[in-house]
C-alpha cells in the first residue's frame, strides 16, 4: 500500500497535482485564520468583543459566512472601467501569494519546490502583487482608485529596494539563495540570522508592511482619503480575492522572514529527527508570531503620508540597508 | 394659513399674561452698564447706540454701512466676525404671527461682531427697502461675511454689492424666492392638515384652562 | 511609539483575560443592556385615562399624532341622576416615523394618560407600519418602569 | 534605398519633454466619503497629491430651522435646536432659553443653573471625545476612536439617566430645566429632579474619563506618526481666524486665550476655577491638543460644580403659556465647537418672530477655501477633520 503510495507520488503529474490542491487550500485556509486572528484581537486591543455571532461559540465562522456573503454578492464592473484589466487584477495579486508559498520551507525537506534562487524568486513574485494593486486601479475608471495605485506604484518602487537590499545580509552570510540551503545555514551556525541581521530584519518588515500596504503605510487604500484607493471598485468575490490575498501575504511574508532570519523551522535544543515532525509547527508558531506583531502595529499606528514613505524609503532604509550589507561583508570577511 | 404658534382668542390666560408682563417690568433695569460703550461705538462709527436687553446694538445709515464697520474693526478692536443677517419686517406674515401693532414693511441687516479678547460685541444694523433690498458687501473688511451674505442673499433676496461669488449656499441654484421672506409660505404646514383640528368637545374634568394651552386660534374656532 | 503599542497590548491582555471588567461592549441580541428608567423610548398610552382632549396633538411640533373620537353618555350611577358625557377614544396614532422624541405630549397630558417607555426595539422594515395605533401604544404601558429616585 | 519621409518627419518632430506636462484633476471629496463627517462636499483641484484650489460645497443637510422656528412656541423649539450640533445636544439648548428668559426677565433658581452647567459640560466632554475618536481615524489610527467612545459613553449614560435623552435632552425649560413628569397632572406628580446616585455616578465617570485621556495621550501624543502628520499642518493665524469668525478651541489653537465662559455670564461660570488652554502656532496639533486639555478643564468644572450643588426648586414661576414679550436679544454661549448663538425677535406671542442660529462650525468651516489652498490631499483630511465640525451645525 504505501509503496503504491510512493509510487503514485514519484509520478510527476501526480504529486504536481497533490501539491497544488495543497498550496490552493492552504491560501483560503491561512487567509480565513489571519483574518479571524485580525479580528478578534483588534476587538480585544480595543476592549471590544469582536465577532460572535457567526459559529456559535467565539464566532468563529463569520469568516467562512463573510465569504458567503460575498459569493452572493452582484459582481460589479464600473462602466468606465477597463473590463479585462479590471477583472485579472484580483487573480494575479492572490496568485503572487499563492506562488510565493511555494519556496517556503516547512521542515527539512517539506517544501514545494525548493529553488536554488529561492530568494530571488520571492522577492520578484512578491512584487507581483504591487502589479496587480495598480492594474486595479487604473483599470477602475474611478480618481480614487487611480490615485490609490499610483500610490502603491510609488510605494513599490520605494520599498521593493530596500527589502531587497535586507535580504542580502542573510544570503551573504549563508552563500546560497536557495530557501532550505539559508535555514540549513543557520542551523549550521547554530544561531538564527536575527543575531547579526537584526538591521536587516528590522528594514525587512517594515517593507513587508509598505509591500502588504498595511497600516502605518496602507496609503493604497487609505479610506478616510481615498475611499478604499484601489478597492473602491470591487464588490464580491473579486474583492474577496484582495481580501484573503491580503491576510494570505501577511503570512507568506513573515514565513519568508522567518527562512531568512528567524532559523526557519529550526529551534535550538530539538533533535533533527524531530525536526523533520514539528518543522511545520514551529514555522507556523513563529510566522503567526510575526502575523501578530502585523496586527499589532495595525492597530497601534496611524499611517504616514505619501511623501513621508518616501523620505523614510530613501534617506534612512536604503542608506541604513546598505550599511548593513557592508558591514555584513566585513564580518563575512573577518570571520 | 397661520399654522402654529398665536395668540390665543380667548381671554383666560390673561392671568398668565399679567404674570409674564410683571416679571418683565421688575427685571428690566434702567440705566444699563454697555450703555456707555454703545453710545462710545455709535460716536465713533456714526449711528445711535442702544442697549437692549443686554445686547449693544447701534444703528448705522445702509450708506455707512462698511465704512462704519470698517472704523469698527480698526479703531474699536472688534475683529471677529460673529455673523451676518437679517430680519423681515412685515406686517403680513404667511407663517406664524405677525407683529402685534403694524410695522414699516423694511428688512434690517444685522452684523455681530465682537473682540477677542475682553468679549465686547456690538450688533450692528441697518435698514433696508423691501423692493430689491441692497447694500455693500462686507467681504473686503471681514472675510468671514462670505458665506454669511451668501446666506442672507439666497434667504432674503439681499443683493450685496461687491460679493465674489454670490451664488447660493444651501439651496439648488434653480431654486425660486427668498424662504426666510415672511411672505414665503412653509410648505411641509401647508400640505399637511393640522391633527389638533379636531374636536371632541371641552373636556369636563379640564375645564378651560386646558384649551388656552391649543394652537393657532383659525384652525380650531370653537376653542 | 512604544507607549501607544504598550497601551494597546495591555487593553488587549486585560479585555481577554477579565472581559467582565474591561470590556466595553455587549453581545447585543444576546445580551442587552438595561435603559435607564426616564430613557424616551417609546410612548405608551392609558386609554383609560385618556380623555381626548386634544392637548398632545396640539402641542406637538411635528403633527404627529393623530386622535380621534366621540362622545357617549353613560347612565347615570344612581337611578335619577345626571347622565355622564364621556369623551371615548377613537384613534390614537403616533407615527414614530415623524416623531422627535421630545415629550412633550407627555409633559403636557393633565391626565397622566401618556409615558414614557424605554423599550426600544420596534423598528420596522417598511415606514408605514411605525405608525402605532392606540391598541399598540397600550401594550406599551406594561414596560413603563417606577420613576427613579431623586437626588437629594 | 526607399525611405518613409513620414517616419523621418515624425522622428526629427518629436522630442524629449523635459519639464513634466501633467493635468489637473477635479477631485470630488463627498458627499459621501468616509472623513467629511457627513454630507459635506469638497471640489478639490488637485494636480496629483496637491491640491490648489478646494471648494466646499454645503447645504446636503439644510433643515430651514430659522423657518421652522418661525412656527413653533419655544417649548417646541428647544426640541429642534438640540439637533443642530447633534454630538452635543445639550449645549444648543441653553443660549436660547437664556436669551427668551432675557426677555422675559426671568431669574433662574441656582440649582437648575448648576444643572444647566454640569450637563453642558458632560455635553462639551462628550463632544471633544468625539473629535478625540474621530481625528485619529481619519488619520489612520483606529484604535483611540474606542478608547474615547468607551468613555463618551459613560457619559451620555448620566445625560441619558437625567435628561431621558442621549443625544437630544430636551430638557431646558423657560426659567430653569424640565420640572416635572406630567405636570399638568393633578393625580401623579412627579419632579424631574437628577436621579439618585447621579452626583456620586458622575463623580466616578469624571475619574475615569481623565484615565483615558491619559490613555488616548500615549496612544496619540506619543506617536511619531501623529506629530509628524499634524505638526505645522494647516496653520490658522489668529487674525485670520478671527476674520473668518473662527472661534471656540480653533481659535484657541491659535494662540487666543478667549472664551466666552469667562466674558458672557449666560451660566455661573465665574465661580469654578478653570483655565483656558491655548495653542502655539494654530497647526492640526495645537487645535488637537487644545481640545485634550479643555476636555481636563471642563472634568475640573464638573467636579467643582457636584462639590457645591445647591438645592432648591429647578424653575422660575412661569406661566402656562409662556409669551415672550417683545424685544431682540443675541445670546452666543461658548459651546464645545465655538460660538453659537440665537439672535432673538420676539413678537410677544408664543412663538419668536425670527430666530437668528449663529452656529459654530459654519463660520469655523468657511475658513477652508483659505485654509486648504496648496495642501496635499491626505493633508486636505487631516485639517479637516481637526477643525471638528458636524454638518448639522454648518448647514443648520
Amino acid at each position: 500500500m504505501s509503496a503504491f503510495l510512493s509510487d503514485l507520488f514519484a509520478n510527476f503529474w501526480v504529486s504536481l497535482a497533490g501539491k497544488l490542491l495543497l498550496v490552493a487550500l492552504m491560501i483560503p485556509l491561512v487567509g480565513m485564520v489571519i483574518g479571524y486572528a485580525e479580528m478578534k484581537l483588534s476587538a480585544k486591543m480595543q476592549a471590544r468583543v469582536g465577532p460572535y455571532f457567526a459559529g456559535g461559540r467565539w464566532g468563529w465562522a463569520q469568516l467562512i459566512a463573510d465569504g458567503v456573503k460575498f459569493f452572493q454578492k452582484e459582481d460589479l464592473i464600473p462602466e468606465e472601467a477597463d473590463r479585462p484589466v479590471f477583472k485579472i487584477a484580483p487573480v494575479l495579486v492572490l496568485i503572487s501569494t499563492v506562488a510565493l508559498l511555494v519556496v517556503i520551507p516547512f521542515g527539512p525537506g517539506i517544501i514545494f519546490r525548493d529553488l536554488s534562487v529561492g530568494v530571488f524568486y520571492a522577492l520578484a513574485i512578491s512584487s507581483l502583487s504591487t502589479v496587480g494593486i495598480l492594474m486595479a486601479g487604473w483599470s477602475s475608471g474611478n480618481k480614487y482608485s487611480l490615485m490609490g495605485g499610483l500610490r502603491a506604484a510609488g510605494q513599490l518602487i520605494a520599498y521593493e529596494l530596500p527589502l531587497v537590499l535586507a535580504v542580502i545580509g542573510s544570503v551573504m552570510l549563508a552563500g546560497t539563495m536557495s530557501m532550505s540551503g539559508i535555514v540549513e545555514a543557520q542551523i549550521e551556525a547554530g544561531y538564527p540570522y536575527l543575531i547579526i541581521q537584526f538591521v536587516g530584519f528590522g528594514i525587512f518588515m517594515v517593507a513587508a508592511l509598505a509591500e502588504l500596504s498595511r497600516i502605518p503605510f496602507d496609503m493604497p487604500i487609505a479610506e478616510s482619503e481615498l475611499v478604499m484607493g484601489y478597492l473602491t471598485e470591487y464588490s464580491g468575490f473579486r474583492f474577496l480575492f484582495f481580501f484573503l490575498a491580503e491576510f494570505a501575504n501577511m503570512f507568506t511574508l513573515s514565513a519568508i522572514a522567518v527562512t531568512l532570519f528567524l532559523g526557519g523551522y529550526w529551534l535550538p535544543g530539538i533533535p533533527e529527527d524531530v525536526l523533520a515532525y514539528a518543522g511545520p509547527v514551529i514555522v507556523l508558531a513563529k510566522t503567526f508570531l510575526l502575523v501578530f506583531a502585523m496586527i499589532w502595529f495595525r492597530w497601534t499606528f496611524p499611517r504616514f503620508r505619501e511623501d513621508q514613505l518616501q523620505s523614510l524609503a530613501w534617506k534612512w532604509l536604503i542608506p541604513l540597508a546598505l550599511a548593513n550589507i557592508i558591514i555584513t561583508g566585513a564580518f563575512k570577511v573577518y570571520l | 394659513m397661520t399654522s402654529s404658534p398665536s395668540e390665543t382668542a380667548n381671554g383666560e390666560t390673561e392671568a398668565a399674561e399679567a404674570d409674564a408682563d410683571a416679571a418683565v417690568e421688575a427685571a428690566t433695569p434702567e440705566p444699563h452698564p454697555l450703555q456707555e460703550f454703545a453710545d462710545h461705538v455709535a460716536a465713533t462709527v456714526g449711528g445711535e447706540g442702544a442697549v437692549v436687553f443686554d445686547t449693544v446694538k447701534v444703528e448705522v445709515d445702509s450708506g455707512d454701512w462698511v465704512s462704519a464697520l470698517t472704523t469698527a474693526r480698526d479703531e474699536m478692536g472688534l475683529i471677529f466676525f460673529s455673523w451676518l443677517s437679517a430680519t423681515d419686517w412685515s406686517s403680513e406674515v404667511q407663517v406664524g404671527d405677525p407683529y402685534p401693532e403694524a410695522v414699516e414693511d423694511r428688512i434690517e441687516v444685522l452684523a455681530t461682531v465682537g473682540d477677542i479678547s475682553e468679549g465686547r460685541r456690538v450688533t450692528f444694523s441697518t435698514t433696508l427697502g423691501k423692493d430689491s433690498p441692497s447694500i455693500s458687501s462686507l467681504v473686503g473688511v471681514y472675510a468671514g461675511a462670505n458665506w454669511h451674505e451668501r446666506e442672507a442673499h439666497e434667504m432674503f433676496g439681499i443683493d450685496f454689492e461687491g460679493h465674489p461669488n454670490l451664488a447660493h449656499l444651501y439651496l439648488p441654484d434653480a431654486f425660486v424666492g427668498n424662504p426666510l421672506r415672511k411672505s414665503f409660505p412653509l410648505l411641509t404646514r401647508e400640505v399637511k392638515p393640522w391633527p389638533g383640528t379636531v374636536d371632541v368637545e371641552a373636556m369636563p374634568g379640564g375645564g378651560d384652562e386646558e384649551e388656552s394651552a391649543d394652537g393657532p386660534s383659525e384652525e380650531n374656532p370653537e376653542a | 511609539m512604544a507607549k501607544g503599542l504598550w497601551v494597546t497590548i495591555y487593553t488587549m491582555v486585560r479585555t481577554i483575560f477579565r472581559p467582565g471588567k474591561y470590556l466595553a461592549t455587549v453581545n447585543y441580541p444576546l445580551v442587552k443592556e438595561t435603559p435607564v428608567p426616564r430613557a424616551r423610548g417609546v410612548i405608551a398610552l392609558d386609554q383609560e385615562a385618556c380623555t381626548v382632549c386634544m392637548l398632545c396633538a396640539r402641542n406637538c411640533p411635528d403633527w404627529c399624532i393623530y386622535i380621534e373620537g366621540h362622545k357617549e353618555e353613560k347612565p347615570p350611577d344612581k337611578p335619577g341622576g345626571r347622565v355622564k358625557v364621556r369623551n371615548t377614544l377613537d384613534r390614537f396614532d403616533i407615527d414614530y416615523a415623524l416623531c422627535m422624541y421630545c415629550g412633550i405630549c407627555v409633559e403636557v397630558c393633565p391626565f397622566d394618560a401618556l409615558f414614557w417607555s424605554p423599550e426600544y426595539e420596534y423598528s420596522e422594515v417598511k415606514m408605514g407600519a411605525m405608525l402605532h395605533d392606540m391598541d399598540r401604544l397600550q401594550d406599551w404601558l406594561e414596560t413603563v418602569p417606577p420613576d427613579p429616585e431623586l437626588e437629594k | 534605398m526607399v525611405v518613409d519621409q513620414d517616419l523621418v518627419r515624425h522622428l526629427s518632430e518629436s522630442s524629449v519633454s523635459v519639464e513634466l506636462q501633467t493635468e489637473e484633476m477635479t477631485l470630488n471629496i463627498g458627499p459621501q466619503h468616509p472623513s467629511t463627517h457627513g454630507v459635506l462636499r469638497l471640489v478639490a483641484r488637485v494636480d496629483g497629491e496637491r491640491a490648489f484650489d478646494v471648494q466646499p460645497v454645503i447645504g446636503y443637510m439644510h433643515r430651514g430651522y430659522e423657518k421652522l422656528s418661525e412656527v413653533r412656541t419655544y417649548p417646541q423649539i428647544t426640541t429642534l435646536i438640540n439637533r443642530i450640533d447633534w454630538v452635543a445636544g445639550y449645549a444648543n439648548e441653553i443660549p436660547f432659553v437664556v436669551a427668551a428668559e432675557k426677555l422675559l426677565g426671568l431669574e433662574v433658581p441656582e440649582r437648575a443653573q448648576y444643572i444647566r452647567l454640569i450637563l453642558t459640560e458632560m455635553a462639551r466632554i462628550s463632544s471633544h471625545l468625539i473629535f478625540m475618536a474621530s481625528y485619529p481615524l481619519e488619520l489612520g489610527a483606529a484604535t483611540p476612536l474606542f478608547f474615547a467612545l468607551r468613555e463618551r459613553e459613560r457619559v451620555l449614560d448620566l445625560l441619558e439617566g437625567v435628561t431621558g435623552g442621549r443625544f437630544h435632552p430636551n430638557f431646558n425649560r423657560i426659567g430653569g430645566v424640565k420640572p416635572a413628569y406630567g405636570s399638568g397632572s393633578s393625580t401623579r406628580k412627579v419632579i424631574q429632579d437628577l436621579p439618585a446616585g447621579f452626583l456620586a455616578a458622575t463623580r466616578e465617570a469624571m475619574d475615569r474619563v481623565l484615565e483615558a485621556v491619559e490613555e488616548l495621550e500615549l496612544l496619540v501624543a506619543d506617536n511619531e506618526i501623529i506629530l509628524a502628520r499634524t505638526k505645522g499642518i494647516g496653520v490658522l493665524p489668529a487674525d485670520v481666524a478671527a476674520a473668518y469668525g473662527v472661534s471656540g478651541p480653533n481659535l484657541r489653537a491659535s494662540g487666543v486665550a478667549f472664551d466666552l465662559r469667562k466674558v458672557e455670564d449666560y451660566l455661573p461660570y465665574h465661580l469654578f476655577d478653570f483655565e483656558i488652554p491655548t495653542g502655539e502656532n494654530g497647526d492640526c496639533w495645537d487645535r488637537w491638543h487644545v481640545r485634550l486639555l479643555e476636555i481636563r478643564q471642563s472634568v475640573r468644572i464638573v467636579q467643582q460644580a457636584i462639590d457645591g450643588i445647591p438645592s432648591g426648586p429647578l424653575q422660575a414661576k412661569v406661566p402656562k403659556i409662556i409669551k415672550v414679550p417683545q424685544g431682540e436679544t443675541y445670546v452666543r454661549a461658548e459651546n464645545p465647537k465655538g460660538e453659537m448663538g440665537y439672535y432673538l425677535v420676539s413678537n410677544g406671542n408664543q412663538g419668536p418672530y425670527r430666530l437668528k442660529i449663529r452656529s459654530a462650525s459654519f463660520s469655523n468651516i468657511s475658513i477652508l477655501p483659505w485654509i486648504l489652498e496648496g495642501v496635499l490631499v491626505p493633508d486636505i483630511i487631516a485639517i479637516l477633520g481637526s477643525l471638528d465640525f458636524v454638518l448639522g451645525d454648518v448647514d443648520r
